[in-house]
């Protein structure tokens, strides 16, 4: 096919609020601040950065060791370390905004008044495009519940969130639940811009041989190819459910993953555990999507999704 | 840094389980620093998921070799690549060993496959390759090529491998006109015991000493390191971790260090003794 | 080592009244009604046999395709296709019978009254180890509310169906739900004899090329290596908070995969997916588990339950 | 049914994307019947999971062959076997092609790699390799031995494919001594169109046809199907379907029979072409 026809091709996609220059970003926790993957790849090229999650105070993480691999799978228990948000903001962001691409700062805490503090401390700050508030984080107050497992606490702390910042709240939703289209309903009620699933998943592996658990932390997420029929589930369960924009990961390593997601309901995908294992991948996904648009006859990425027969 | 496809050049057995791998990476090859490492992946697919680490044992013009174990499903497969084929590498990554001028002895302590990156350590001191100059780099105190050459050196390496059949590169070592001692587990070559324990051996013998490289099993460098504080001698040691991006992004692969966690992929693996929390491990 | 040691090793376990030779069952509807695999392996050699759910009247099962491949996992959606319980008494028990290993039936059915009159069914039947509780169905009563997502209505089924037979009672749990103990504590107290986890977890995968769902019934269970860390964590949090034998499954291939389920907790564990992989595997693993015992020097497999450091 | 590692003989490309694998597997050889398939794992591990089924193309004393087109990650790792390694097999499985004494005209339609297992059956037919007599079956009607040989029986095959250069076993089969027409979408030899057209084209003047057994995609199985029922022939149809265990256990090959579901891997893959209910296709 020729070039022309690629040219006429927009991959450009609007989340509410947010425009994104293609639908494809790399996910939290897996990109670091960006600084690292700059030295093998174009930033620009992205559609998005979601960074590594930030809290309002520096945290240490979890004793080691932190991954393990699983058939198809990575288990993960890093514990959120991250220097904190002031930190982030004077040593990390300032290199973010170089590049022409949407950066989301995903935020994290124990509390919901952490949460908050970290929402006034970003509400003013250039450059952000969004806020993904990870809300998979067990909750010290309400006895280590965790806010993302209940649609109650996930509604308040949304709500409290948007009334604080004018930044567009992404609210990132876990998959330990019975029900996700119950939190997404929630997000959606209390103002969420869009969502974004899944987080990992929780799971354990134990060395038989010298009878411990394979994580310093027992247990951790997982990710990566192994939960991707998980997520796709997930994603298309959410987009009958809610009217929001919804951002997909889990197990993404190449455009025909990423088109599941898409033809399920995705408005966006995220590029998570696959950018370890090929830094490429990101922007190979953006040349299959318009590969297949192509193929398809199709011009607008808008018409991809949920375009599932 | 950089993702290439590197030919094979050579992959063969050189004592049971351990393979040499050679590959045409003139970029990385050309950036290399002793103690530094590669992201190998060891097949398109699942299975396994993510890359593996390897230290780089050799780098000259435009090639690089790794010195590896098969301990697993990774290593198995890339022992059963063929000569011709190509693989997926980032590199070079991490923090080699970092080398002042002036040196006057140095000994290079090596368990097992930990020999790995000491050989090129042990080459690029006793001068037959030369250290390349940084390209703005932050690194402080690298040796350039003309501050060093192997008259001035002292360089003593101590191999410890379980048993004879196992020493690994002790013919390498012998070009170079270094000092070499074994340890052997059970005695079947030369001194019988840990390497750890040799070196403990020689540091009453020894004086002078300015740098101690280990690389090898975490109690064997926790001994080490241990040896060194206690006779006050600068220590320098290659960890390993399970990494997953191999490049710093990820947070995987920390160790405890004495002011908070540190990455293995970028920190180190060569990191100085006295940094790590040696009582976590 | 000597082929003396091995015979010293005992592998019988007790789960409450059930008694299996050795810890290694097949998991049902991976393993028919025993018929095909009699034909590759010898079935007295298994701990025990969980057939393919049973309901009440015949069952058509789902509109194909019913299986698609997923990265280390398989998606099944067979839709509890099976004769009915009058077709299995008459013509598929009684072969099963004639071989020395546990049987234990699974039960399924869409509203309360038909598990009952299921176990009504059963009670009297010889030759019946135990009643599996295939709670992962939807409750067509309940607006579709999966029973084993509900603490209530596990209780109440469990308690009505103990009241009901003899027969010991295995509760099989589902992993789609937010906290897997809690269907866990709910079936102990409902009297329960023992629980067995993990069902397959909800997923889904799309053709890209043809737009369509991979099964015909668009989503289905997900199995295999791809789910093991979720089920070791399962059991894992399972074994802490309830005191009933428990049997694990969720991705076993072989012995080191069975040991991860024993360390965490499991009294015994079944073979699911694997047994289309390599009909062998169960055997194998019983040998595996035999050889672990011997290198580890334990001569009673009840001291490796739960044996995690 | 065994479970078998057979050894590989002989495993090479005939035509692009078209492979020949021929196996030492004594136990399925010995039984193995036309429309009969095998159940093959490509590789160790969980890329893919699951095995692959492929008709039984040929079965010769010791040794059977597949005929295969590689379409994804299974038939491309077979693709790359090394003869001489071992693969892990089971079979034979399912329900073969059944053939009563007293048969004067058979038709064979062939689409594409749907050839696989209708050659098997043409040598049969034509009395070159010897049916078994099957040992305590409930099937009810093989022919066996003496009942047939070639000169009674009249076989002719259809052989579609998209391309004159994608034809498959013609040779084979012109060894056979049966009658053959050939069918290519783009006409590039002989009849131009679908092999099913052909057959459409050909069932006007052939008369007493007393069975038609045909294997292919599901749409021209479909469409012969129809022909059949409208011209009253008996016909019978290799079906395939995704599967899981491959020998009736897990009920995951189903397709839509007349009176309900039935397992491809145990009640087919051949069927009565009336006992599949075609508009489910
Ligand atoms: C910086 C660095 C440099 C290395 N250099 C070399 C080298 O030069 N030569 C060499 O042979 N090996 C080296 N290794 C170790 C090598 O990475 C592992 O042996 C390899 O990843 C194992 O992969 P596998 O799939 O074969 O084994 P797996 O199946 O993954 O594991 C087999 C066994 O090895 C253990 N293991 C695997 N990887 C690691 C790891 N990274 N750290 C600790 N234990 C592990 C596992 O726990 C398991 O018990 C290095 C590791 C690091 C971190
Ligand atoms: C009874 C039976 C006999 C068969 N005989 C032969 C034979 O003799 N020669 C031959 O080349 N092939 C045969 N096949 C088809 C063969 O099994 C598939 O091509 C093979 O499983 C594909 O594996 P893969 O991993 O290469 O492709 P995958 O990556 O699994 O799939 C590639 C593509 O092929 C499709 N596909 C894969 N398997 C099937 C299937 N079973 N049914 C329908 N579509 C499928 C997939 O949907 C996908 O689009 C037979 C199938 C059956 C059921
Ligand atoms: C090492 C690692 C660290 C992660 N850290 C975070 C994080 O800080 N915040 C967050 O919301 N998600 C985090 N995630 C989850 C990912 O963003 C993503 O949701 C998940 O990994 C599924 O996508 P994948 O299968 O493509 O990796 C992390 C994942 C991994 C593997
Ligand atoms: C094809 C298939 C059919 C199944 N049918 C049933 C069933 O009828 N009843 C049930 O309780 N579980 C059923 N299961 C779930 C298994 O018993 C088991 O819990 C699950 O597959 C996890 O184990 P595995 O990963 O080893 O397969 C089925 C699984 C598969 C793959
Ligand atoms: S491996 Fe990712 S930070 Fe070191
Ligand atoms: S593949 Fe299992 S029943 Fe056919």
């Amino acid at each position: 096919m020729s070039s022309e026809s690629k040219k006429n091709i927009d991959l450009s996609v609007r989340l509410g609020r947010i425009t994104l220059k293609n639908p494809v970003l790399v996910a939290s926790g897996t990109f670091g601040y960006g600084e690292e993957y700059a030295e093998l790849i174009n930033l620009n090229e992205l559609g998005g950065i979601m960074v590594k999650a930030v809290t309002l105070e520096p945290r240490e993480g979890n004793p080691p060791p932190r991954l393990a691999e699983t058939p198809a799978g990575l288990l993960n228990a890093i514990g959120l370390e991250n220097p904190g948000v002031d930190v982030f903001l004077k040593e990390k962001l300032p290199f973010l905004r170089r590049f022409q691409t949407a950066i989301i700062v995903n935020i994290a805490g124990e509390k919901e008044e952490e949460y908050l503090r970290l929402a006034e401390r970003l509400n003013q700050v250039k450059g952000i495009s969004a806020l993904e508030v990870n809300i998979s984080c067990p909750n010290v107050k309400e006895k280590g519940l965790i806010f993302g497992t209940d649609p109650e606490q996930t509604f308040s702390l949304v709500k409290k969130l948007g009334e604080i910042t004018d930044i567009p709240l992404v609210v990132k939703l876990t998959p330990n639940v019975t029900d996700i289209t119950k939190i997404a309903q929630a997000s959606q009620e209390a103002g969420a811009e869009a969502l974004s699933l899944i987080n990992t998943v929780l799971g354990m592996s134990i060395d038989v041989e010298t009878r411990k658990p394979k994580l310093g932390n027992i247990t951790g997420g997982l990710s990566g190819p192994a939960i991707r029929p998980i997520a796709v589930r997930m994603m298309w369960q959410t987009f009958q459910k809610v009217n929001l924009p919804l951002i997909g990961m889990g197990g993404i390593t190449d455009a025909e993953d990423a088109l599941e997601f898409i033809l399920a309901g995705a408005s966006a995908v995220a590029i998570g555990t696959a950018n370890f294992i090929d830094p490429k991948t990101a922007l190979e996904v953006i040349e299959g999507i318009k590969q297949y648009m192509q193929v398809k006859g199709i011009k607008n990425f808008k018409d991809l999704i949920g375009w599932l027969k | 840094m950089y993702q290439i496809k590197a030919k094979i050049i050579l992959n063969k057995k050189i004592i049971p389980e351990h393979y040499k791998i050679c590959l045409d990476a003139p970029e990385i090859a050309g950036e290399a620093k002793p103690g530094q490492f590669v992201h190998i992946r060891a097949r398109e697919g699942y299975d396994p998921l993510l890359r593996r680490p390897f230290s780089i044992h050799k780098s000259q013009g435009e090639k690089i070799e790794i010195l590896y174990k098969v301990v697993g499903k990774g290593t198995q497969l890339l022992s059963r690549k063929k000569i011709g084929k190509k693989i997926d590498i980032l590199g070079p990554l991490g923090q080699g060993f970092k080398v002042n001028p002036g040196l006057e002895k140095v000994i290079l302590v090596a368990g097992g496959i930990g020999v790995a990156p000491l050989y090129f350590l042990a080459e690029r001191l006793a001068g037959y390759t030369h250290w390349k100059a940084e390209k703005g780099s932050k690194r402080q105190s690298i040796i350039n090529d003309s501050s060093i050459n192997k008259n001035q050196l002292d360089i003593l390496v101590l191999l410890g491998a379980e048993t004879k059949e196992k020493i690994l590169c002790l013919e390498d070592f012998k070009n170079l006109n270094v000092k070499i001692e074994i340890a052997t587990e059970d005695g079947s070559e030369s001194f019988k015991g840990l390497v750890s324990d040799l070196f403990f051996q020689l540091l009453s013998k020894e004086s002078q000493v300015n740098l101690v490289c280990a690389c090898g099993p975490a109690l064997m460098l926790k001994r080490i390191a241990e040896l060194n504080y206690r006779y006050k001698i600068p220590c320098q040691v290659s960890l390993e971790q399970r990494m997953g991006c191999g490049i710093g992004a990820c947070l995987g692969c920390t160790i405890k260090g004495q002011t908070g966690y540190l990455r293995v992929c970028r920190n180190g693996p060569v990191f100085e003794a006295d940094e790590i929390q040696w009582n976590e491990i």
